[in-house]
């Protein structure tokens, strides 16, 4: 065990994978003796040579349309895409082909592919550097979207999304690259996909968060925790395919649930989750289920403070469902 | 608008048919094997049009006029190297030894189509004999791919090379853009063929860029640009040879344009006379390249009407019997609406499996429709 | 009042817009003398020149960015994009440009404009001319997104597409373009956007549909009707926005909701309706809330009849929530 | 891979300020104007550099090294011509009259900002006293919106033009290829303005394409291209002022690739030392366009140290006067975060605004973060 940032744990992820096979490559824009934006690909083209951890010309659309063709043809790209707001010119490659492969060609072809990318608020990146989307993208069969928010999960997580058949998307929590700092394994110890992380046990409220949002609920439930409110703290972590089930259980504990994210209300992830429960345990439900989410409007600079959830809306939104 | 003035495309043959002194390094027995591969694309087209006319199958792209594309640069690939075709290349499937049957099958999406009956017709997979790429429908994504996989034969140290093709609309896409500039970066051991049949389905190629030609769209790249006589196979084949031996010898990627023309509509629902000015098509008639071909052939006495007799007779019953069989082949079972969309089936995909199984048995199964496409 | 196919009910809107104002232009890929693949633009290029309905190169970025340019330049450009399936290539265009650009200017400028673009199965067009894409732009504030299921509402939705000062995507069902038929009004009544309309009233079971899944909802309601539910069938039009008091209004009348798409479950538009009533109106429940979709894999070829909720599916959905 | 070998850009004046025969086309005061606007653009990247080193902003970029390539530029276009501009080309905005104030408000985000403190620093927007497009960071996406604004001139049969600029790694972008591409097609007037700085963050040009040059781009596009020296400020002005005369008298689009180099950091975020080889910044310091346009100057007789420090001393006061200025406007309203979403205010956004506002009267404030950007 060694005490990690989040990036750090990337870093470590990425360089592990790397001396596991040979056939791992990382590449995308400015990941190479720049060492990526964020560094979190930091003194890789030094261990592994400019074949294995390259920079691309500016074009997303050729870093993943090129990811995919490696992956079918034997390699394990992990491409990084600089800030997840940069990814839709890349939108068809990963939501067209790299989610489709397989089932069209009846499984002959295949693409298992990483594609990590820098995402969510609070570095005052306006519009551009802040956006949240794994939406857009859990909407799409095929693919897998994962979300660490610790740095044994960012390590064990990447760790796994590397070894899996399938394309994966790994979005990273950018607020928390330095904020958070970990124990993490220094073998390596995959997390499995598709696997739940209670944060926090709690008898009254369920609250489901994942990412950036996860210390933000554990904040909250502690501030609830102190007005007798027992909060359960659920970190999703892996967002396609979803431990349905799991969900379910953790909802149906307590009767009262809310779900946090930082991108818009409308159509955002937390309308899946209360979809699941309105479908499967209204019946366990003791309140309404509670959305606290960014605002539906792009996202703004200057007053991003007032859009991002903060414990005070979190611990808003557990008072209020544990009062109803 | 800029006036096109293109340099002429180079050919090997001329259309009366002689080749003066070039060697097509092709036996004997590779150029019947061409030859047949010709007449089997055009028996495959009548067929499916057929099919189509009566209901039988839903879609179908002809190949008229554009056929020797396809087989000539098949045949100056290896076995080992990797197409990523368009869907109009299943000439290149042909050559290297697929089956019409195998091509039926996806025709009308049985159960025993390679892609399980979930593709369009025409959207061919194989990877035996060759990894012909499942076919994808958006125009151009298949470009960067195909770059992709040939930076993992350069990583392996392997020889072999990725030959990608495409038409004169699919330059205007963002794959072509990212592709090209890739692989002339990565000097990468690809081949771009577009196929220039004069059309993206309506819109003519005056229309599609103001370039001089498609070829002198790789000097933005960095890469080797070739205009090449589409309707002469020779040719083709030839400019595919040299573009295949600069990528083995690590010299790169090339841009080959091949100029034909779509005798014909765009697919089985186009209506061509809406827009194709009936002169053009006039024009290049005289440059039939199966007719071509076969005035070369005459010349190195290697054919004569009876050998197209026999092939023709020989490569429709082939084809027909195909139809017939593909069209007795029972539809995909269910449960292939839920597999392959990850390795490993997933429990909420188990579970919506099994209720749609259990609606299925339970209320029978639903109406299909006509399965008639309008493009 | 003539009476018209959907097509013919989106051409007629179009040649009115066009013939009502000059800035109208309509374009696209084989839009001109083509007239579409789909003769939606038939006789447009003869009536208005080649100026004002023409073809484009085969690139949906240059289409959608060009329309961007032009809006913000006094044009309102109508462009059509083949089907919904290849709209990815634009995504960038669409979701960080053309939705966010009155935003991110201020004010100072501002992108009228319309996409046009089939969408939806029932064509035997597989994984790539069947798709329902909806909830992809629906996540993005900024847009406006609408779908007809009547003649009479493609043109007058249109219309008011056209006129709206934001960018408005219209989504039409293919599957309903030529084998619905009703009375369209001669002269230009806009309907206006934001409003549901009431299929059929029916105080047992109220289902939110759109689309394609109109005519199915309704042929379930009847079917429902013979066995004694009462069906209240609402179509949303505007999925963007959306008239949230209206939908929990219908919902809180019958206390039993079933939501209809032809796009895949997880994280689909029938989420956020779920989430709307889970949030705002859990308590006038009566059963779950269930929704009837695609399935969470790619769009199928041949069993495509199996892929999309008919009126079978639907009907058992009505009963279970009207028996929980 | 290939070498790069380009020709030579072409200059109007010496390494050493001389300009035989070169009329510039612009008056004295003109030229002052141009050299002013250089010092401008020069004084605000110190204040910036200094505003972000001691945490009053988060973001700056600097453009030390490629000043004369906006100014140049801009200098050949009317007011009622458009731009589309990078984040590097503020400079156009200050040639044409936007004052450092306005430019400082949207630095910090303010109320007074006119894009209301939605963006983040450098995202400029105007629409007087001439239309400079809003910002977008997507690289590239502004490109076909160019085209789009310049057929809406031609639809209407005004001669003016749009001049879209963007940098090496924009190149490589999909909105380059859509622009280039429909421009050419539609003999659009439009100016496409390459900024080559030799990198795209750490990206060097050999890395972003293999082809000779960005100029020679233009040809697969059937439009004009030029590469011109970006330091020379009549150089880029001569090279723009014909790519508009041939815009706006029905000629179509020229790609100008104006070859300069980034003598610092892509941004105050980022550390060129990681990956910039000392030597190129050698190589190009002689060439500092400032120092440059002022031997120009002088051999025509406007131009002394005197003047240099006079207008120096000016515009710093102006520029330092901005920033205090805007440090000390407030912070946008509550309000801002939900209009502007739509030109009228849907009702889940009102709903959404009045419980955002009553919970900050409830609650309070939220902690704002520290605005410091990684990039
Ligand atoms: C991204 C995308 N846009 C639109 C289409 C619809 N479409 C199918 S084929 C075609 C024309 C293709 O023309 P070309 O590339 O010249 O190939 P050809 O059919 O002539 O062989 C179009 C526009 C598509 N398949 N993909
Ligand atoms: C689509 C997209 N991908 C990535 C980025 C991140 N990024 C910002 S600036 C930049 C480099 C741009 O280089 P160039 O076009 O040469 O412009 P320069 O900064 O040198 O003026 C990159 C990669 C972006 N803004 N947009
Ligand atoms: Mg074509
Ligand atoms: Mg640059």
């Amino acid at each position: 065990m060694t005490t990690r940032t989040l990036i750090q744990a990337v870093n470590d992820g990425l360089r592990s994978a790397m001396r596991a096979d040979d056939s791992v490559l990382v590449f995308g824009e400015d990941v190479g003796p720049k060492g990526g934006v964020f560094l979190a690909t930091e003194g890789l083209t030094e261990e592994f040579g400019e074949q294995r951890c390259f920079d691309t010309p500016l074009s997303e659309d050729g870093i993943i349309g090129t990811a995919v063709g490696m992956a079918m043809n034997g390699l394990r790209p992990v491409a990084e895409i600089q800030f997840q707001d940069f990814i839709f010119p890349a939108f068809d490659q990963i939501v067209s082909e790299a989610a489709k492969l397989r089932y069209r060609s009846g499984g002959q072809y295949s693409a298992p592919m990483v594609i990590r990318t820098p995402y969510g608020g609070g570095i005052r990146g306006g519009l551009y550097h802040s956006q949240s989307g794994e939406a857009y993208f859990c909407h799409t069969p095929g693919l897998k979207v994962v979300i660490p928010s610790t740095p044994a999960d960012a390590k064990g997580l990447l760790l796994a999304a590397i070894a899996d058949p399938d394309p994966v998307l790994f979005l990273e929590p950018k607020a928390l690259y330095r904020t958070v700092k970990g124990d993490v394994p220094d073998d390596d110890q995959p997390v499995s996909l598709s696997s739940l992380r209670v944060v926090r046990q709690g008898s009254d409220v369920t609250v489901f968060c994942y990412g950036a949002m996860v210390p933000v609920a554990s904040g909250a439930a502690e501030a609830a925790a102190e007005k007798g409110i027992s909060v359960n703290v659920i970190d999703l972590r892996t967002l396609l395919p979803l431990d349905e089930e799991g969900v379910l259980a953790e909802a149906r504990k307590t009767g009262r649930v809310v779900t946090v994210h930082e991108a818009p209300r409308f159509c955002g992830y937390g309308a899946e989750i209360s979809a699941l429960i309105a479908e499967n345990a209204i019946e366990y439900m003791e309140a309404p289920v509670r959305r606290v989410a960014g605002f539906d409007t792009p996202f703004p600079n200057t007053l991003e403070h007032h859009y991002i959830p903060d414990q005070r809306r979190v611990l808003d939104a557990i008072e209020e469902v544990y009062n109803f | 608008m800029t006036p096109i003035s293109p340099p002429e495309p180079f050919t090997v043959t001329t259309l009366e048919g002689a080749a003066a002194g070039h060697d097509p390094g092709l036996q004997p027995d590779e150029l019947i094997h061409a030859y047949r591969t010709l007449l089997t694309v055009r028996a495959f087209d009548e067929v499916c049009m057929k099919l189509q006319r009566s209901g039988r199958i839903g879609f179908s792209i002809p190949n008229r006029g554009i056929e020797a594309v396809s087989v000539g640069a098949a045949s100056a690939l290896d076995k080992s190297d990797w197409i990523f075709p368009s869907y109009r290349d299943f000439g290149m499937a042909l050559y290297h030894g697929v089956r019409p049957l195998e091509m039926m099958h996806n025709m009308f999406g049985n159960g025993a189509d390679a892609a399980k009956g979930r593709q369009m017709s025409v959207h061919f997979s194989f990877v035996e004999p060759l990894h012909f790429v499942s076919i994808s429908s958006p125009i151009g994504t298949h470009l960067p791919q195909a770059v992709g996989a040939a930076r993992a034969f350069q990583m392996r140290g392997e020889d072999r090379v990725c030959l990608a093709s495409f038409g004169d609309g699919g330059t205007s896409s963002l794959g072509f853009h990212s592709a090209l500039n890739f692989a002339g970066v990565w000097r990468a051991p690809v081949i771009f063929l577009c196929q220039n049949n004069g059309w993206a389905i309506s819109c003519p190629s005056a229309k599609q860029t103001a370039s001089e030609s498609y070829a002198v769209k790789a000097q933005a790249y960095g890469i080797e640009g070739v205009l090449v006589e589409g309707n002469d196979l020779l040719a083709v084949r030839e400019a595919t040879r040299q573009a295949v031996e600069r990528a083995r010898s690590g010299g790169g990627a090339t841009l080959i344009e091949a100029r034909t023309y779509r005798m014909g509509g765009h697919s089985t629902s186009d209506d061509p006379k809406r827009y194709v000015p009936a002169a053009e098509l006039e024009a290049w008639e005289c440059k039939d390249p199966v007719r071509w071909f076969e005035r070369y052939l005459a010349g190195v006495e290697l054919w004569d009407e009876g050998l197209r007799e026999r092939l023709e007779a020989e490569v429709m019953a082939e084809v027909d019997g195909a139809a017939k069989e593909a069209e007795q082949t029972p539809a995909p079972g269910l449960e292939t609406i839920f597999s392959d969309v990850y390795r490993d089936l997933p429990t909420h995909l188990r579970r919506q499996g099994q209720e749609s199984f259990e609606m299925a048995q339970r209320l029978g199964d639903p109406a299909a429709g006509d399965g008639a496409f309008p493009l």
